[in-house]
């Protein structure tokens, strides 16, 4: 292994997470991989996030380095939860090394590990190696598979995100994740393209159903308009509108279990928002919520008033597949 | 299923009159406001079929809707669906809105690949601001979504934009709604009001001025007027040949409309001038035609059939004498305040200069002043001519028609053929006039030769109508070929066999069958006769058995 | 006795409310429909008087009634008549809508004899279809006449013009007059409905988009629009300094607003540009201030201060950098077809030719495409200087973007002075702004020296607010003086004792009173602070004994 | 007197007029003389035309050209009645030289001659001489003047019409004929400038009453635009509309007296005119009753409809002396 300097992964932060009823100290890391293997989702711009490596080793090393970079930036005894993301999928062998892997297990033994994930990459195998590798007993459950559902529709999985995979696909590796002691987390995109506010809320509504039971973790990411993907030439075209918050509150009011939801970009023209007057608030309370999942508090965002929830109820029945967006 | 017959075309737009057990009141005039998703229970039956206009071929091939029923979805990106008699839908139009330049784009793929007869409804599109421009462009069925959205955000609607819902307490408007302060049913109201209107101007062939009105609150029903104009050959066929009553030069884009484009395009490219050695370029006059003013008579009288008459003018550029009939020659109107601005004058000169390079004038005299005399300067000096001033200023004064005489001294007289320099741009032919005699009280004039009539002016359109022995002159061009049936009325769609793809609704034609010749005037044009599979083709005036 | 206040203005137009025992209701908001005689009974009294509006002076001096009451007829051969606060008539009005030559030189020389705080009755001239222009040219009362006589006539009236009674039953109109078939009714429902259009319009400060609209319907509108528009001088005192909202420039007549105009002539007349050697000329751009678009952040990064930015822009003309936010330069929308038409090519070219002959930089660097990249052409051409080329398409491309920054490779970094620039333009001072510095949010600047407060830029408007320390920066001019009160609250009309006759509506003034300072913005031109007797003059924001 | 060749008058044709409640063939001449000494009047285009004469005695030749030229042209015998117009007056020394109406009065003796002019140049002994050549006892009044009263209001013949005479300079006038036993014939003008309909109607109304029994006949003119004139500036910038045929009819019918009225330029824009559909029928109608008296007929064509009478009756009530005129 080439030995290198440490070197700042793409992200690193330190926060708050949802966990077990309460809140854990979570360290969340975005390492440069060797790129996502699919990377044709519309609404994604990491797709383009890669290292260009010569060799497997080379790759290890550029990983190494930054997982150097993250010992040296954090003291790891202030966490009980790292979230690993790359731009694909964490236990896709061409973009990380499974010697990586091992690394991982050894670094961050003893903690709750939530790492991201397409799942044709999750082996049993695998997981099983690495739950070992972190297990010291002090979590139920050391090992957490994030994967990005979207929608438990293959219809709109297929035509409004280009995913790639079937349903069928993630239920079958979320048995072998769960068949290896880790648990699954679950991200769903809150209207992808082609959906009206209704389409796309009625998706969420039935995809938590689908997933009530089956996942140990749920989190909603309302849809936000990233540069440089097909979803922002749509959205520059007025044929794509984000959610509104109104929506979002709603589905996190009803839903059947604990959905966590970070609106990212909450309030701004490309994120989810509503008429800019009560996006501020209701950000706020998503987040907050996200946090102590006090579902009392949703309930309240969603009877407070302002202008534009007559225009959100009118656009919830009224827009239709052939006349959508109707508001930007 | 909805049956409909298109009554009125105005450039794109369709008025006409539509039945059906599903609408709400049969038969029910277009364009026109439906609650589309009780008429067309199809439409609800689409969930996740959503397929935006910028989609790609293959995503649209893929997800638009196929075999769906009425309205048949029709998308820029792919080949068309739809057959005659179809209710079509552009999914998503409202957006298109806002792109001025798509817009356009994606409106000229759809209507080239759709046939004529068919109805277009534009979803959620319409509102009292945005109906001018949707029916300007062929939109003939709106829905209530965009109305009833803004009674959602609480804006009031006007044609004159949207407007907080406070503004329907300041007295603009007196309907239903308004009295009882019910903000929805205003919206509504003002949505069918303004639907009506259009559908009045289309009616009235006047749709053109009230979108140069209209268009002034919206900067985007402004570029879609544009680039549309920009289009010339693409925009050419949808216009009449002649309109009825006054063409309305108020704006800038006046000069843009297909009439004065194609009146200069036919001019430079069809008209046949006189023999003539000498042209005198002369100003117009507010009086139509030109010859009927005071001013124009001490000009002819002045010139003594010594030169050719071309008038300077804007709009339409120049007017040799013969066309001075000829719509919209005698049909225009425009604000008269001295200034000729940069534009109309490039415009002009442009014309001019290349009708004096295509015929070529021993002299051209130019008894103009201000704004035309500087038109014919640029024009000179483009195509590099010299001419000469019987004038700078007060063309009519005496002393100016003095010189103007006294310019002519030694000219022979010019042989007069207004017959033949109307024929000519009519059916781009030079047909030999030769014994042929005139009647009647100008502008009402009958030519006849040997005692036979065979053309007259129609002083409504300026265009000449010929007799069955008149076509016989006409050598090619502007017949309508029907199969072996005897017209009664006006010959129909389905009896088309050919049709001259140059003809125009409006247009002079001679319809000519195995059973019998028949004149009259095209009611659409020759590849709409082609395209559509219903509806009148021809306004017959005259059926010869043979 | 009618009362009035006049509480908006827009170019001549007014609005407001009157009161009085004559009136159907008081208050009442004007402009506004009346039964003229009942209202005024002293009308009835006026038998045999009529002097039309072209009669000689003598004639109208004995002729036109004096000392009748109320309305004071006022003449355009006769002296004025009338005192503030009256209602004036101008007889006959209604005939001079068929001569916008004769309406425009009657109208000026009836306004500049008439107080400016009277309401104006234009008899018998007032059709939906011609208020806009009536208001427009500051008429504020009307009566029925004219409706009800098409209604005599049989015709329908709309804001588009007069039709054929039938047209009532096409569903153009839901007015109760409509519903049950009455003609008479609709008509005046019409008139009073586009009257209240009109004056809402004008509070809105927006008649001129409504105008432009309008007008097409009628070829005699907007000869009387470009009539007035040809006269600047006059016209300009008129218009407010800035309007609220966006400056719809839709129609080619945009070109000649007053805003248009007055922005070009004090760029030419009043702005010093920062000592900069080399100037860039770059493009406009969609997104206002230009600053915060895409485009603009990466010519400013190419430029890095290294040159003046100058942006070629239509309609305004030209926008040096610093200006911005001055309106209209911040508030003008336009639609964009990528066509730049001859006329609009050379009004620019001239405003840019001149700019660069009035200060002459070492370099100037055209980073253009298209119609911009014409119209220096034309300029450089005029002005007799070489233009530098770092594109020819594409400004925003990379490569575009590369060769500007290089061809400022050697050039020092200009000081970067927008307050200079705004304070110059603003009140055609040259001011010394060494110390001061800004801070805030772009567009929403303050800027201080030693810690005290100086100007803030006002967003909506684009002009410089100054404070009191900053008056004192401002050598001469907007200076309302008044007597020797505190004002409380604004300043109105009768305390005044002199007021700048530079002061348009909506400039920044600083109030000068023996027993205090004020500061404000001027609800009224310095000329109609001296020509009425009541009515705000100055809308206060600070008040400062002394 | 210098001998001339014969010339032709300015207009010379043969017609019926109405006399005595029948019909008589006349002969109206209108000589070119020496031309109006007011010439001010606003609506009247004969004032340029005059002969410049450098003698009295060039004058005298100039129109016994003219009287020969009719003796030439028309065989006297045909008419009972002449018409003598100038474009001034008849009786005006400067303009027709006296001697001149001794051939007159040799010329059409036993024929009965209408003679237009000012009342000014109504002298009685002037009249005296020509009623005594004229008269040959054939009729009971051989000679009539004929006089441009236009209306009894001073007030409005020197506003609208700027006669420079008055009321009772007429009447005086009239009582000198009469006592010279001559007749007087009055012209009234309906509708001058700067009058309503309505007014127009009222001060004919009126001055029918006040000439009622004293004059023989009365002409009421429906006033024409005629070229060149200061009514026709007006005209033009849409300041002046010429009266409704129906207001002439409404007059005729309830005159106190009867009124001969031929409405030149009836029917066209410059004359009397209604709507245009409705003209023709009531042009003719007036003209036939001037001939015959039939006020029945008159009565009969103000009963007919027309969408133009609505209008007619609107302008009636409601054009106002400071917004007319409201029609073309």
């Amino acid at each position: 292994m080439i030995s290198e300097a440490p070197r700042k992964p793409l992200a690193c932060w330190r926060g708050k997470e949802r966990y077990n009823r309460g809140t854990v100290e979570c360290l969340t890391i975005i390492f440069e991989s060797g790129g996502c293997s699919w990377a044709r989702c519309r609404m994604c711009s990491y797709r383009f996030e890669k290292y260009r490596a010569r060799s497997c080793e080379e790759l290890h090393a550029h990983l190494h380095s930054q997982l150097a970079w993250v010992r040296s930036e954090f003291s790891l005894d202030d966490f009980s939860m790292i979230k690993i993301f790359t731009s694909g999928s964490f236990f896709d062998p061409n973009e990380v090394p499974p010697a990586f892997l091992d690394e991982i297990g050894v670094v961050f033994r003893g903690k709750i590990v939530i790492a991201e994930t397409r799942p044709e990459y999750i082996a049993r195998d695998t997981l099983e190696r690495l739950v070992a590798a972190l297990d010291n007993g002090t979590h139920r459950v050391p090992l957490y598979c994030a994967i990005g559902l979207e929608t438990t529709s293959d219809t709109i999985r297929e035509k409004c995100i280009n995913k790639g995979f079937s349903s069928a696909d993630f239920f079958s590796a979320a048995s072998a994740a769960h068949a290896a002691g880790a648990g699954v987390k679950a991200y769903l995109l809150f209207k992808p393209l082609f959906l009206t506010e209704a389409e796309a809320a009625a998706d969420m509504r039935s995809s938590f159903a689908d997933l009530a039971g089956r996942v140990e973790m749920v989190s909603m990411n309302p849809c936000t308009v990233q540069k440089r993907t097909e979803l922002e030439l749509y959205w520059k075209q007025g044929a794509y509108r984000p959610p509104y918050l109104w929506s979002v509150l709603s589905l996190l009011k009803d839903a059947p279990m604990e959905v966590t939801c970070d609106p990212l970009g909450g309030g701004q023209k490309r994120g989810p928002h509503n008429c800019g007057t009560c996006d501020y608030e209701i950000v706020r309370g998503i987040r907050d919520y996200s946090m102590s999942g006090d579902r009392d508090l949703i309930g309240a965002l969603l009877e407070t008033d302002c202008a534009c929830k007559n225009e959100w109820e009118y656009v919830l029945t009224r827009e239709q597949p052939y006349c959508m967006p109707l508001t930007r | 299923m909805i049956r409909f017959e298109i009554k009125k075309r105005d450039g794109l737009a369709r008025a006409g009159i539509m039945s059906g057990d599903e609408l709400p009141k049969s038969p029910l005039a277009f364009p026109a406001v439906l609650d589309t998703a009780a008429v067309f229970p199809a439409l609800s039956l689409r969930s996740g079929t959503s397929v935006p206009l910028p989609a790609p071929p293959a995503f649209a091939a893929d997800y638009v809707p196929k075999d769906a029923g009425q309205p048949v979805t029709i998308h820029p990106a792919l080949d068309n669906p739809s057959v005659s008699g179809d209710v079509v839908m552009v999914a998503g139009w409202h957006t298109a809105l806002a792109n001025p330049r798509q817009y356009v784009l994606w409106l000229k793929a759809l209507r080239d690949k759709t046939p004529p007869d068919t109805l277009w409804y534009a979803p959620a599109a319409a509102l009292p601001s945005t109906v001018h421009i949707l029916c300007y462009t062929g939109f003939t069925l709106f829905d209530y979504t965009g109305v009833d959205l803004k009674s959602a955000q609480g804006l009031f609607c006007t044609p004159e934009g949207e407007f907080p819902a406070d503004a329907q307490a300041a007295g603009l408007c007196g309907c239903e709604g308004c009295r009882n302060g019910d903000l929805a049913l205003h919206n509504r109201l003002a949505l069918e009001h303004e639907v009506a209107l259009a559908r009045y101007f289309t009616g009235l062939q006047k749709l053109r001025e009230l979108v140069e009105a209209r268009c002034r609150m919206n900067a985007n029903s402004v570029a879609i007027m544009r680039h549309l104009d920009q289009d010339y050959t693409w925009s050419e066929p949808f216009s009449p040949v002649a309109r009825s009553g006054v063409m309305r030069a108020n704006s800038g884009e006046s000069m843009q409309r297909v009439e004065v484009r194609r009146f200069a395009e036919r001019l430079l490219s069809r008209y046949k001038p006189p023999k003539a050695t000498v042209a005198v370029l002369l100003p117009c006059s507010a009086k139509k035609p030109y010859s009927l003013s005071q001013s124009h008579r001490r000009f002819q009288m002045a010139i003594a059939g010594r030169a050719h008459e071309l008038i300077v003018t804007s709009p339409l550029g120049l007017v040799p004498r013969e066309l001075e009939c000829v719509y919209p020659a005698m049909h225009y109107d425009v604000p008269v305040t001295g200034y000729w601005d940069a534009e109309e004058c490039a415009y002009i000169a442009d014309i001019l200069a290349r009708y004096l390079a295509l015929h070529s004038y021993e002299r051209v005299i130019a008894h103009l002043e201000g704004g035309a005399l500087k038109v014919a300067e640029m024009a000179a000096e483009q195509c590099g001519i010299t001419l000469e001033y019987s004038c700078r200023d007060h063309p009519t004064g005496e002393e100016a028609l003095t010189r103007l005489s006294h310019a002519l001294d030694c000219e022979r007289r010019v042989k007069d053929d207004r017959l033949h320099g109307m024929l000519s741009y009519q059916f781009g032919s030079d047909i030999d006039t030769k014994g042929m005699l005139s009647r009647g009280h100008f502008p009402e004039i009958f030519y006849s030769r040997n005692n036979q009539q065979l053309f007259s002016i129609d002083t409504g359109t300026g265009l000449l109508r010929p007799t069955f022995e008149g076509w016989g002159l006409v050598p090619e061009g502007y017949r309508v070929t029907i199969s072996d049936f005897l017209p009664e009325g006006d010959v129909l769609v389905p009896g088309i066999v050919e049709a001259d793809p140059a003809i125009r609704e409006g247009d002079e034609v001679l319809v000519v069958g195995s059973k019998a010749l028949a004149t009259g005037r095209a009611a659409m044009t020759g590849a709409e006769m082609k395209g559509s599979k219903r509806g009148v083709a021809v306004r017959v005036r005259k059926v010869k058995k043979l």
